[in-house]
């Protein structure tokens, strides 16, 4: 009890003290959804280039919530993309094949492309299953 | 010379040299000064000259009021950067941990905004007590190369001790070795100088005060 | 001894240096405020009648001969020396253009006791032979005959006979055991007599005996005037050796600034010993016997009056609230004119001036900053307490066409004396 | 692998998506401090770029820069861009040993002469060469000859980039940084003690990416990384800001996370990346685990006084300086006011005496 107490207090003065950047991110990605809306193309945002403080990513990412997308792929380790409760607004997590975490990125867009199929890919694709039918 | 040993240097034995030199120089001063002695009164006193002497000390502080109207911008500008100058010298954290490492004793001291602001409020005072001073003709007058000394050594500790804080135009350690070396130059020329008023003042203004209050008058 | 010069003046200079002065010359930041306090910048814009200013030769004695970097400059033949041309052209400056008010002393930030300043710097320019010819003329007077004004015994014996004459009452001369032995000076002597026969009427009405001394009755002193302690000492000396003669309890000094200052302040230490008797300025008797009840006054003047105060008198003298309270009794519209006090306007004659006829345009060019003060309190009526000031009050507002009555606060106090007497 | 392959291709037979390819891309444009929108560029750039030899010498150092770029046992972006240089030498990396390394090396050196990079760690002696050596070959020749050939230098750590810690005080083998000696060549320095890793590697990927070096400060390190100060970057500035610190290691000031500059942080003279970039996978930095940053990116870090001393604090004993200085002072005062005192009464005492017959100058 005491232990949580503590805990909880800690928060709230971490809460109260380091959240500077919580809120302008709060405020860059409303832009970014506003821009994407006006046709004005996608944002990325790289979480690793700002000087956030413990928890702040935490409480980032608390606040934009959990969508309905949940995506993972495996190219040169496993990728994590996942829509946040605000449409348009993804969280895309790269690991390497030990699952440390080799980038975070907030995108503000339709898709991530990374999860579209890439035309090479797709034009190889198509050459193999030619080769295999023919 | 890298920048680092530049630093360094200019933390270590030049702020060493400068030291010395300060307190060693207004010491001499100070007894050169009192030693030349003066006269007792034999006249029968009227009031205490001990009272009086420690009375003006404290109220030359503020000007009459015939005084303030004919040198207002004289004791405005003044006024700002005088407090202005101690606000940036003991009330900057990085300064009163100098203070505390050197004398062990230490204060709270303001949130660095404000002292940055009033960093910027003392340069514009000191500026426009420059140009006061060349303007006025009373001053221009007066004014020698060690009244233009005197500013100089200064604005200098502000100016560079400003533009380290911002980081302006050279890299920090450089920014802080140069913010120093200004400080020790002003220690250095201090006891040589009318900066010795900062001490002298308080001498000047107890014998005013002494030689009035001998006499029934508070000066 | 062999006449003045540049040698005996520097010496007298290094003499004067005292730890005051150095503390004055250490803080002096060049701040210019001396000047807005000077009626002799003020009215001439004239930058090198700046208080401080006028003391640069004393300055670069104390910087060379007293402070460390100033002697090793000297040594390695950096410095300036002061020259005797240098000193004469700060005469103007030491004697034309300062009657040592004091004022920028009160104003000074870092405390400089400026007038103090000059006062000691007028002992170098007067052994350096620099002192101005009017005041060498009546400093020989006072010392030769008794009286800057060249005043003789008989002169005043003769005013003595017309005031007893007036008044029916008795003037007493050398009278021994008194309780006051009264100063006069040249000018209440020869211009207004009436003040000694306000003396008479006053001390007559509160039972006070008094006299005059035949051989001191002169209260003016050249020699502080000019800078000479000698000269200052040898006339206070014949006040001590009369009072002591005619063994009185207190010396009055008359209405008269710096014969205030010249007696009661610096008197002991010109001397070189503390009085046995007191000195005391009249309106500080005067102030006395009011609350004793012995002055009892009837009637009030009606016009709207205000008092000038003498700087030594009361700046440099410490008389202030004495003349406030004997006004009271007989002023019905009292009005203080701005900076009243220990911040008042010199008239600008005083400190030797009026003595020094080469002054006489400048006293009465600076006379505008008086006259500045006094329109704005529109009085119909200057009273004062020094006949030095009184005359060139006149004389200014003449000048400057202002139809203003100066009155001398005693004899006001004088005119309002209850005929009967208890 | 052949050399003629671009990193494309290479990455390609190698089993790497495009969409991989695009998460590499994404991950460099990261590890370069470069904006996402740069992404599309760097992966044009990457198709087509050739894989460059890379001679990796070290010298007095602690093998600390190599660990910290090898500290991950399995692939990584990082190991890949490695695993598309071709690492000609590296004498702890590579298999082979002795003369057979040195011939390596020399080879790489005659095949790509004018075009490889040469990557340094370490210092180099110049008292007596005999210090250091490796095959019977001073480290100061090693460095020139190698140089020689060089289209760039990687001065990788705070030892080769300028001097570090056998530099310190008092610098018994005569260390000197890789541009005290080499003035002909661009050099990159990456100083720090350890740098961070993706520093190492994103300037190689810049290399890689452009063909050219980066843009550098006037210490030569990559302004991306280096541009800013730890301070600057600090999440714990607006602690120092308010005024709040942490007065020691223990105390509430620590435990609420407050500033360290009064436990002698170097963070506002320390142009570095940490604050940002992070270390281990980006975990924190020492700031963040409640160490004051030692500036060990900063030239002369090593002889800049105690680690906890705060940079404003002076560093030698100014209170007995200023006690000695008043003892003296006051001597020194008391002679001069005697010798004031004695010159006063001197004129005192030849004072003569001013008649009212001295009063006038003859005219």
């Amino acid at each position: 009890m005491q232990t949580e107490l503590e805990t909880a207090m800690l928060n709230v003065e971490l809460g109260d003290a380091l959240t500077y950047n919580v809120k302008p991110l709060l405020h860059e990605i409303r832009h970014a959804l506003a821009k994407l809306l006006n046709d004005e193309g996608p944002t990325v945002i790289d979480l690793r280039s700002l000087p956030l403080a413990p928890g702040e990513e935490e409480k980032l990412l608390n606040t934009l919530g959990h969508g309905e997308v949940h995506a993972s792929l495996n190219a040169l380790g496993p990728t994590e993309v996942v829509e946040t409760g605000y449409p348009g607004v993804w969280v895309v997590r790269h690991y390497n094949t030990d699952r440390e975490v080799i980038g975070k990125f907030i995108e503000v867009c339709d898709i991530p492309d990374l999860l579209r199929s890439q035309q090479d890919d797709i034009r190889e694709g198509l050459e193999q299953l030619q080769s295999e039918l023919a | 010379m890298t920048e680092t040993e530049f630093l360094l240097w200019v933390r270590g034995p030049a702020l060493q040299i400068a030291t010395i030199v300060f307190v060693l120089g207004i010491v001499v001063r100070i007894l050169q000064m009192v030693m030349l002695g003066r006269k007792a009164n034999l006249a029968e006193a009227r009031g205490s000259a001990l009272a009086g002497g420690l009375r003006t000390m404290v109220t030359r502080s503020v000007p009459d009021r015939g005084t303030f109207q004919r040198s207002t911008f004289t004791i405005v500008s003044g006024y700002i950067f005088h407090i202005g100058l101690f606000v940036t010298i003991f009330l900057y954290a990085p300064h009163i941990l100098l203070i505390d490492e050197v004398f062990g004793v230490s204060w709270p001291a303001l949130p660095t905004p404000v002292v940055d602001a009033t960093a910027v409020v003392t340069i514009i005072a000191l500026l426009a007590v420059l140009i006061h001073r060349i303007k006025d003709p009373v001053m221009r007058f007066l004014s020698g190369f060690s009244d233009y000394l005197v500013w100089l050594v200064t604005f200098l500790p502000l100016f560079t001790g400003y533009i380290a804080f911002h980081r302006i135009g050279l890299s920090p350690p450089m920014l802080i070795a140069l913010h120093i070396l200004s400080v020790e130059l002003l220690m250095v020329v201090f006891p040589f100088t009318k900066l010795m008023h900062t001490f002298s003042l308080f001498i000047a203004r107890y014998y005013n005060g002494a030689i009035a209050g001998y006499k029934g008058v508070q000066s | 001894m062999s006449g003045p010069s540049l040698q005996k003046g520097l010496a007298a200079f290094k003499e004067q240096i005292d730890a005051p002065v150095a503390a004055f010359f250490n803080s002096c930041m060049h701040c210019g405020m001396c000047a807005d306090a000077c009626l002799f910048y003020t009215e001439t814009k004239d930058p090198t009648r700046t208080p401080i200013y006028k003391l640069e030769p004393l300055r670069k004695v104390w910087q060379q001969e007293y402070t460390f970097w100033g002697r090793s400059m000297k040594a390695l033949g950096m410095s300036k020396p002061v020259t005797d041309e240098e000193l004469g052209q700060w005469e103007e400056l030491v004697y034309d253009s300062c009657t040592l008010c004091g004022r920028c002393s009160m104003v000074c930030p870092v405390g400089n006791d400026i007038a103090y300043m000059i006062r000691k710097m007028r002992e170098g320019m007067a052994a350096a032979g620099h002192a101005p010819e009017g005041l060498i003329g009546a400093t020989k007077r006072a010392v030769t005959i008794g009286s800057p004004m060249g005043v003789k015994l008989p002169a005043l014996q003769a005013q003595i006979r017309h005031i007893e004459e007036d008044t029916g009452l008795e003037i007493p001369l050398d009278r021994e055991g008194v309780d006051y032995m009264c100063l006069l000076s040249s000018m209440e002597i020869m211009n207004f007599p009436e003040y000694t026969a306000a003396l008479a009427k006053i001390f007559h009405q509160a039972g006070v005996t008094w006299t005059i001394s035949s051989e001191a009755f002169e209260a003016t002193n050249s020699g502080i005037q000019i800078g000479v302690s000698e000269i200052a000492a040898e006339l206070v000396q014949r006040i001590v050796d009369a009072a002591e003669k005619l063994k009185v309890k207190a010396v009055i000094s008359p209405e008269c600034g710096h014969a205030y200052m010249a007696i009661r302040w610096e008197g002991p230490n010109l001397v070189g010993k503390p009085f046995d008797f007191k000195v005391v300025h009249i309106l500080e008797v005067l102030d006395e016997l009011r609350e004793q009840g012995r002055l009892k006054t009837t009637g009030k003047e009606m016009q709207r009056l205000t008092y000038h105060d003498p700087c030594q008198i009361a700046r440099r003298g410490g008389v202030l609230e004495q003349p406030r309270r004997l006004l009271d009794m007989i002023a019905d519209d009292f009005v203080e004119m701005p900076e009243a006090g220990v911040m008042n306007w010199c008239c600008g004659a005083g400190g030797g001036v009026s003595s020094n006829e080469r002054a006489d345009d400048l006293r009465l060019k600076v006379f505008n900053r008086k006259k500045a003060q006094l329109d704005a309190v529109q009085a119909e009526g200057l009273v004062s307490a020094c006949a030095n000031c009184r005359i060139h009050l006149e004389e200014g507002l003449e000048e400057y066409h202002m139809d203003l009555p100066v009155l001398s606060l005693t004899e006001t106090i004088a005119e309002h004396l209850a005929e009967d007497k208890s | 692998m052949s050399k003629d392959e671009t990193l494309g291709e290479a990455l390609r037979r190698q089993g790497v998506t495009r969409r991989g390819f695009l998460k590499f891309c994404a991950a460099t444009a990261s590890m370069m401090a470069l904006p996402p929108s740069m992404v599309p560029v760097i992966a044009a750039a990457l198709e087509s770029a050739r894989r460059p030899s890379v001679i990796w010498l070290s010298f007095q150092e602690c093998t600390g820069c190599t660990e910290s770029l090898t500290r991950s046992h399995s692939p990584t972006v990082e190991g890949l861009i490695f695993d598309s240089i071709s690492l000609d030498y590296h004498h702890t990396l590579q298999a082979a040993s002795g003369s057979a390394a040195e011939a390596a090396r020399e080879t790489a050196m005659e095949e790509n002469h004018g075009k490889y990079i040469l990557v340094v760690d370490g210092s180099i002696p110049t008292d007596n060469p005999g210090y250091s050596t490796i095959a019977g070959i001073s480290n100061r020749d090693m460095l020139e000859d190698a140089a020689k050939g060089a289209a760039a230098i990687v001065s990788v750590g705070t030892c080769a980039a300028f001097g570090g810690i056998p530099a310190a005080k008092p610098n018994p083998t005569g260390a000197v940084s890789v541009s005290d000696l080499v003035h002909d060549k661009p050099i990159i320095n990456v100083p720090g003690c350890p740098p961070i890793p993706v520093v190492i590697t994103g300037v190689l990927a810049h290399y890689l990416t452009f063909g050219t070096i980066p843009e550098l400060d006037d210490l030569k390190r990559p302004k991306a990384y280096y541009g800013k100060s730890i301070h600057d970057r600090c999440y714990r500035r607006p602690f120092y800001d308010k005024g709040l610190f942490a007065e020691t290691f223990d105390d509430e000031g620590a435990r609420k996370g407050w500033c360290l500059y009064k436990l002698g942080c170097k963070g506002p003279t320390t142009y570095n990346a940490c604050a940002t970039v992070k270390w281990n996978e980006g975990t924190s930095f020492p700031i963040e685990s409640g160490h004051p940053c030692l500036g060990c990116s900063e030239p002369g870090f090593w002889d800049g006084g105690s680690f906890y001393r705060a940079i404003s604090t002076p560093t030698e004993d100014l209170s007995k300086a200023a006690v000695y200085a008043v003892g003296a002072g006051a001597v020194a005062g008391v002679a001069l006011g005697a010798m004031n005192r004695a010159k006063k009464q001197k004129s005192v005492d030849a004072h003569e005496k001013v008649t009212i017959d001295d009063l006038d100058k003859e005219k």
